[in-house]
């Protein structure tokens, strides 16, 4: 299998303090990628270095053997790395529609240059918006100005948007929050899709276990900006440091 | 000479220090870039210029008086014209230029056009090392340390203050931890006007009276502000030290067209390099 | 109001100096018609969400540009305000990578900052810009054999030119760049995570309204024939920022009607002598009170009710 | 009797019927839980309780007295305290300040540092990044200090909403002894959750709030042994299911010249 | 009938006590020959208005307010304050055949091609050799530091000064310049003290600035004189200085304060306006005067070339002060467009000046 991300003792400083320090490891291609850790891990910090939200403190990322460290987080977009928030980030006042059409807008006029450039005439993208409306399950939604979505739904369409740009790599922080069990079933099953059906890799940050142990391949446990487990869900779910720092003893409530 | 250019710099910061305040509160609070404070500081030097200058009032009661009542202009100003516009920048913004515009040209409906001077309550001066330092100044600059203190102890220390900076964040929690937002926009305004109003009175002997006297201070309040990174208060003071240090330095030795350009090109330098000021916390 | 008859009145609005047949009413037409390519230039960087003081910075390049390629290198008045234009277009390029990493009150005081320089340059610099008694003996403007020397060629030109920057700011405003400026004005980190380069989009912005501010400054120009400095100062971006608000800032409609009822304002105060500051703010309050989303929304509202 | 007794409450956004004729009771010292979907309204019944939003209809009382006119601060001397959805930190302050705020209509400063110590005994990380500005902190580090910051007035009714939304499952747990000991302490607790099972366990009562009306109303225990909560809330059917049928090859083939190109 | 005069001129602003000086002496002026029936024009009587519009010292508003008067209000002379407009306005003038006062001392006012452009008063260049001439004979010490605003006022005295200076035996210790806007003067004298000056010339500085100078360079130590060669307006200097700081202080003046013409303007100004006038009120309604004379010679309101034609016929003639306006410009390129007034020195006593000597 081909590796598609590589990180390579990635560390993120704030002042005094190291949010994320010397990290490594490297995702497959195709593979589901989860990482957990307790509240201030790093996590979404780790998420914000790859995706060029943050400069490295010190460390590479590669994208596809390319170094893309320290690059601008529209640039590693264009790679084809996309990502969805931890919160909801929508067009609140325009239509399901014109939200994915403007992703696909945005993702192809990326430049002014680039607005008059030949491969711009199909504006919309290759992803064809009504498309990716109905594997998101969002096709009865669409004349529907997103602010009133329910809320999961309007996360959902946070992945529709990042499906308009035809990433490879999809990083997602914590895209279950704030779901009821249901809505996280159904985004449990829409990642599954993403990975089994598209191809996409998926870098996942997400605090809902069942979720996380049922979709993974493997997973990244990091405590304190340190990484302290990699492994298959079982390996992790046993391990001791895991369980001391992040799952406690009884986690069936997650 | 070092010392005595050092002298007209911190001299000068004080007054430069005070304003920017007020400013940065009214921002930081209603997002409101006053362009009305210049204005706020020349009332406060029409009623020195009034109640000391022409009835012989004791000045130091006069430059209260010139606080209070600019204050108590800000309030009525507050609650009737800016409250209603609170969240829209571009109309606030207009509102205060509005109310510049009225302010000014009521002073020069009543005063007329001519720049007016008055006694000075302080003459003679005193040396610091090789500096001279003219009494009325060196008067000033104390009001103005005090007038500092009392307002950062303020700020930083007292309920109020606490509430002015949680309400300048979010109002709609402020008042889910009871605090009345549009009491604090009251205070903050008030506060505001009250600080220009007492630095117009206090400079109101110093140099002379009139209807556009409050435009460059303004100006300087609105540069010294952002240097110093918009809501913080230690940053006012640097970016006031600043201003008036290296307008000192560069007058002296370069003349003060250099230094007009220079101070221009140090906000340049200072804003590119430093996107939210010297001191300013994080860039929303 | 239907915006068709919107237009009709702007159209009869624009006609109406000939009517009049007054030397005076077609300065003053034409004052509104410079102005409002730069409140539309004003308006695009609204549009980006940076309030730019730079504007009159630009409008000052454009228009020493024009007079001084005419005056001193003699270039045909034609070619030398294109060129100005230009000119303030690649300044704005060359400093806005630098700026548009400046966000709201920063960016303000940034450019704020910008533009006193310039001024200054303009002042100090009197062997080639006049300094502050002004540059003079600026040509009539000419294109092919066509001089325009009275005032109504003026109007004529500075209309054509505005019609012109309306309809292409209007064009921007309605096509996906309209969309991509807007998605980046509401959430920029959504967008930039999408691809969207937001850097390269502001410089555009910026550019496309220092080259309408230039082509305008070189129109002033030409029409005034004299520069001072102090006519591309901080009381210009003020104005512009004030149309913006009374015409309405969040379309292009909106400066296109700030620039008609504001430009006249201090015209029709005239006669209140010392009382026509104090006029014209308590008129801007009266606006800001009772219009507060400016005149678009009550053309807006009607058609909503209707 | 009940503290707090919200009847026939209406609220309207403009057209949106977000409240209809919603009725709760609240019983002294007890936990109650509200349940529900996103967007039934479970965020509006709480700020119309608090008083940031109006209701259009309905009343809201505690100890019988009528406090629906009150503006948002006399209730909360009155011991009415929101803890928000999404936290709401006051983002440039230090964790201290946010902390001192909520403590804003408490005028003795003694009993403000008992509170302090007793809550940084259950928050140790909130202690350690005291003077941390809190935009900087991690989204569950911001939820402790948002607790924090609500418990600090001492109220008589504490209301969460969703107070675990984002957190580690331990500190779920945690979150969730937390209201048994803060209730054990005598206050009341309203709290709203999407993780039904947890407060279903850890409250008295229980409320399900669907599309602004309330379905469902009993002791948690029953409630958790229902059919309809097992079904909507605990694990039963989605509700929202993408398209499963031979999603679009089209797509596949945008995915596969992504990746070429 | 009616005859207009149209006044441009900054009604607000800082340049407004300038600008209320120019209206209201023309205004003055109208209102008295009115009083008397009227301008005897070829055998015809005219009332005489005068109109004046605010420019804001602005270009672009002074063309405007100039299309008003002379397309809106068919107004065929127009008196102009400030530089700016005077520039902006030239072709115009030429154009419309307007005949056209200025109070700009810019040499580009008026050149060659200039045909109804006339500069009301004498320039530095007329009087302050004379002015550096009296100075050199009644003061002791001879090392100076010329101040000036920066702008080409400025710089253009700030040259002349120099060179006068030195033809006179002194030193010019320095030379430096200051904004218009600026009112915190310790830097800039920091510097000059320390060129150890006997006399500071303030040369174009507006009274408040010079009575700003005066007062922080007093009480920065300063013992020697003060000189302000040209602008003058005492009053308003000491009103900034302070009796005391100004005592002593030397100044160009337009006016001797106690002449019974100037105090009989002065009075009707201040029944117009509520204040002290601008001294140089004297001049602009002087200025009027000649203007009507002009017209009067011409005998023709209407012929504005004729007008033009007749003003050197209209000098000289007695100044409201009674000394003589007379005919020139020779120093400003060779033009007969120039009034050359009668202006005085005076040094400030107990606050008020006193006129010491007259200067050509
Ligand atoms: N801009 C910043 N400045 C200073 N400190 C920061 C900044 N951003 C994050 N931190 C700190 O870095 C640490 C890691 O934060 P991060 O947001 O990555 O955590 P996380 O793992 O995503 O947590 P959660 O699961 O609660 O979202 C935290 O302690 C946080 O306070
Ligand atoms: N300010 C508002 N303006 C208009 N509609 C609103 C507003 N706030 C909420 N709504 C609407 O009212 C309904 C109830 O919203 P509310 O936030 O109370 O739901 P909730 O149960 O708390 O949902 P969630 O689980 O997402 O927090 C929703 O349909 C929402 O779209
Ligand atoms: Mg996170
Ligand atoms: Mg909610």
């Amino acid at each position: 299998m081909e590796r598609i991300l590589e990180v390579q003792g990635l560390t993120r400083r704030f002042g005094g303090l190291t949010a994320v320090s010397n990290v490594s490891f490297a995702v497959e291609k195709g593979e589901i990628f989860g990482i957990i850790g307790p509240n201030g891990a790093g996590k979404t910090t780790l998420f914000n270095v790859i995706a060029g939200h943050f400069q490295p403190s010190a460390g590479t990322v590669s994208f596809l053997r390319h170094d893309i460290s320290g690059h601008s987080s529209d640039e590693i977009a264009r790679r084809g790395i996309a990502r969805t928030f931890q919160s909801v980030h929508v067009f609140g006042e325009h239509t399901v529609a014109e939200n994915l059409r403007r992703a696909g807008v945005i993702r192809h006029c990326h430049h002014p240059f680039a607005y008059f450039s030949p491969q711009a005439r199909t504006r919309e993208g290759k992803a064809d918006l009504n498309e990716v409306a109905r594997f998101i399950g969002l096709a009865d939604y669409l004349d529907s100005p997103a602010g009133s979505l329910a809320y999961g739904l309007q996360k959902i369409l946070g992945i529709g948007m990042a499906m308009m740009v035809s990433p490879q790599l999809l990083l997602m922080d914590e895209p279950a929050a704030g779901l009821n069990p249901s809505e996280k079933r159904a985004a449990g099953m829409l990642i599954r899709r993403l990975r089994d059906e598209l191809g996409i890799t998926i870098l996942i940050v997400e605090h809902d276990m069942p979720l996380v142990m049922g979709i993974c391949d493997r997973i990244l446990v990091i405590n304190r900006g340190q990484q302290i487990a990699l492994g298959s869900p079982d390996e992790v779910k046993a391990d001791d440091s895991v369980i001391e720092a992040y799952l406690g003893e009884d986690y069936e409530f997650a | 000479m070092i010392e005595q250019i050092f002298v007209n710099g911190l001299l000068a910061s004080l007054i430069y220090v005070i304003m920017a305040l007020g400013f940065t509160l009214i921002f930081g609070i209603m997002r409101i870039v006053n362009f009305a404070h210049g204005e706020f500081y020349m009332m406060g030097a029409v009623v020195v210029l009034f109640l000391f200058g022409n009835l012989g009032w004791p000045f130091f009661i006069a430059a209260a008086a010139g606080g209070i009542i600019t204050a108590a202009l800000g309030v009525i100003l507050e609650r009737v014209l800016f409250r209603p516009l609170v969240g829209d920048e571009l109309s606030g913004m207009i509102m205060s230029l509005a109310v510049g515009i009225i302010l000014q040209s009521l002073v020069l409906i009543s005063f007329g056009p001519a720049e007016q001077s008055m006694a000075r309550p302080f003459s003679g001066t005193w040396s610091f090392f090789s500096a001279v330092v003219p009494w009325d100044r060196t008067v000033v600059a104390l009001c103005a340390v005090v007038i500092l203190a009392v307002f950062y102890l303020f700020l930083k220390y007292s309920r109020t203050g606490l509430a002015m900076q949680a309400v300048a964040q979010d109002p709609q929690t402020s008042s889910l931890m009871g605090i009345e937002s549009g009491a604090i926009y009251l205070a903050a305004f008030g506060i505001a006007c009250l600080l220009a109003g007492l630095a117009g009175g206090l400079m109101a002997p110093v140099y002379t009276v009139g209807p556009y006297m409050g435009e460059l201070p303004m100006l300087k309040a609105f540069v010294v502000v952002i240097l110093g990174g918009l809501g913080s208060i230690p940053g006012a003071v640097m970016g006031g030290l600043l201003i008036g240090l290296s307008e000192s330095v560069l007058t002296t030795f370069l003349g003060s067209t250099a230094a007009l350009i220079a101070s221009f090109v140090i906000v340049l330098l200072v804003v590119i390099t430093r996107p939210t000021g010297l001191m300013g916390r994080s860039a929303r | 109001m239907k915006p068709v008859h919107i237009y009709l009145v702007i159209a009869v609005l624009a006609l109406l100096p000939w009517t009049l047949d007054s030397q005076y009413v077609f300065h003053i037409a034409t004052m509104i018609a410079i102005m409002i390519p730069m409140a539309l230039g004003m308006n695009l960087m609204l549009k980006i969400g940076q309030l730019s003081m730079a504007q009159p910075a630009f409008m000052g390049i454009g228009a020493y540009g024009s007079a001084l390629l005419a005056i001193r290198l003699g270039l045909p008045p034609m070619l030398a305000l294109c060129l100005s234009g230009i000119l303030a277009a690649v300044i704005a390029t060359i400093v806005g990578p630098v700026f548009l990493r400046i966000k709201g009150v920063y960016f303000v005081l940034l450019t704020y900052a910008f533009g006193q320089i310039i001024n200054l340059v303009f002042q100090e610099w009197t062997s080639l810009f006049g300094g502050n008694n002004g540059l003079y003996g600026i040509p009539k403007f000419s294109i092919f054999d066509l001089r325009l020397t009275a005032v109504q060629h003026y109007y004529i030109f500075g209309l054509v030119f505005a019609a012109i920057a309306y309809a292409a700011m209007r064009a921007i405003e309605r096509s996906d760049i309209g969309a991509i400026y807007q998605s980046l004005n509401e959430n920029e980190m959504l967008s930039r995570s999408i691809g969207s380069n937001a850097l390269a989009w502001r410089i555009a912005a910026f550019t496309i309204s220092a080259f309408t501010a230039g082509i305008s400054g070189g129109i002033y120009a030409f029409y005034i024939g004299f520069l001072s400095p102090d006519a591309f100062g901080f009381r210009l971006s003020v104005d512009l920022i004030v149309i913006n608000a009374i015409g309405g800032a969040h379309s292009v409609l909106g400066p296109l009607l700030g620039a008609i009822l504001v430009v006249p304002l201090p015209e029709v105060l005239r006669d209140a002598r010392q009382y026509q500051l104090l006029i014209y703010g308590l008129c801007l309050m009266v606006f800001l009170i009772f219009i507060r989303k400016g005149l678009v929304s009550l053309i807006q509202r009607q058609r909503k009710s209707a | 009797m009940s503290l707090l007794e919200v009847t026939h409450l209406s609220v309207d956004y403009g057209g949106v019927h977000a409240l209809r004729d919603v009725s709760v009771k609240v019983p002294d010292k007890s936990v109650v839980s509200i349940i529900g979907a996103n967007g039934a309204g479970k965020s509006t019944l709480l700020k119309t309780i608090v008083g940031l939003t109006r209701q259009s209809s309905g009343t809201v009382q505690l100890d019988g007295q009528d406090i629906s006119r009150l503006k948002p601060h006399e209730r909360l001397d009155r011991g009415i305290v929101l803890c928000p959805e999404g936290r709401r930190l006051f983002p440039d302050l230090t964790v201290n300040e946010n902390i001192r705020i909520g403590a804003y209509r408490m005028r003795d400063s003694k009993k403000f540092r008992q509170r302090l110590e007793f809550l940084h005994d259950i928050f140790p990380r909130v202690a350690e990044r005291g003077n941390q500005i809190a935009s900087s902190l991690s989204g569950g580090e911001q939820q402790m200090v948002a607790i924090a910051r609500a418990l600090i007035s001492q109220p008589r009714i504490l209301m969460l909403d969703e107070p675990t939304l984002g957190l580690a499952p331990k500190l779920i747990l945690e979150v969730a002894k937390l209201v048994q000991t803060i209730n054990r302490e005598g206050i009341t607790v309203v709290m709203v959750e999407q993780n039904a099972k947890l407060a279903l366990k850890i409250s008295d009562y229980a409320f399900v709030l669907e599309t602004g009306s309330v379905t469902l109303e009993g002791r948690s225990a029953d409630l958790l042994l229902s059919d309809k909560v097992q079904n909507a809330y605990l694990g039963g059917e989605a509700e929202h299911k993408p398209a499963s049928d031979r999603q679009g090859s089209k797509l596949q083939d945008a995915y596969v010249e992504g990746a070429n190109a | 009938e009616t005859l207009k005069i149209g006044v441009i001129a900054s009604l607000t602003g800082p340049g407004a006590p300038w600008g209320l000086a120019t209206q209201y002496g023309a205004k003055i002026l109208a209102s008295e020959v009115n009083a008397k029936g009227g301008l005897d024009v070829g055998g015809k009587k005219y009332q005489v208005e005068v109109i004046a519009y605010d420019d804001q010292y602005k270009a672009a508003d002074a063309v405007a307010a100039y299309n008003r008067l002379v397309r809106q209000d068919g107004v065929k002379y127009v008196i102009l304050m400030s530089s700016p407009s005077t520039l902006a306005l030239k072709q115009s003038i030429e154009d419309d055949k307007v005949v056209a006062f200025t109070s700009a001392i810019t040499p580009k006012a008026i050149d060659a091609n200039t045909k109804y452009m006339f500069r009301l008063y004498s320039t530095p260049i007329d009087y302050v050799p004379s002015f550096v001439t009296w100075l050199k004979n009644n003061v002791k010490g001879k090392r100076v530091v010329i101040l000036n605003p920066n702008d080409e006022t400025g710089w253009d005295l700030t040259q002349l000064s120099e060179t006068l200076y030195k033809e006179n035996g002194f030193t010019v210790a320095g030379t430096d310049l200051y904004e218009r806007t600026q009112k915190d003067f310790q830097p800039l004298i920091t510097k000059v003290l320390s060129m150890k000056p006997d006399l500071i010339e303030l040369s174009a500085a507006s009274p408040p600035t010079a009575g700003l100078i005066v007062r922080q360079a007093r009480e920065m130590g300063y013992k020697g004189v003060f000189a302000k060669n040209s602008g003058p307006s005492p009053n308003e200097i000491v009103a900034a200085s302070g009796k005391e700081a100004a005592e002593g202080m030397i100044n160009l003046l337009y006016v001797d304060p106690t002449n019974s013409g100037f105090k009989r303007l002065a009075a009707d100004y201040k029944k117009f306006v509520g204040q002290e006038p601008h001294e140089q009120v004297v001049t602009y309604y002087d200025a009027a005067n000649v203007l009507l004379r002009a017209i009067q010679i011409a005998g023709d309101v209407k012929d504005t070339s004729k007008v033009a034609a007749s003003f050197a016929k209209a000098l000289p003639m007695k100044s409201v002060l009674g000394e003589d306006l007379t005919l020139s410009g020779k120093k400003n390129g060779d033009l007969n467009q120039q009034i050359l007034t009668v202006d005085y020195v005076g040094v400030i006593k107990n606050g008020r000046p006193v006129v010491v000597g007259k200067v050509k």
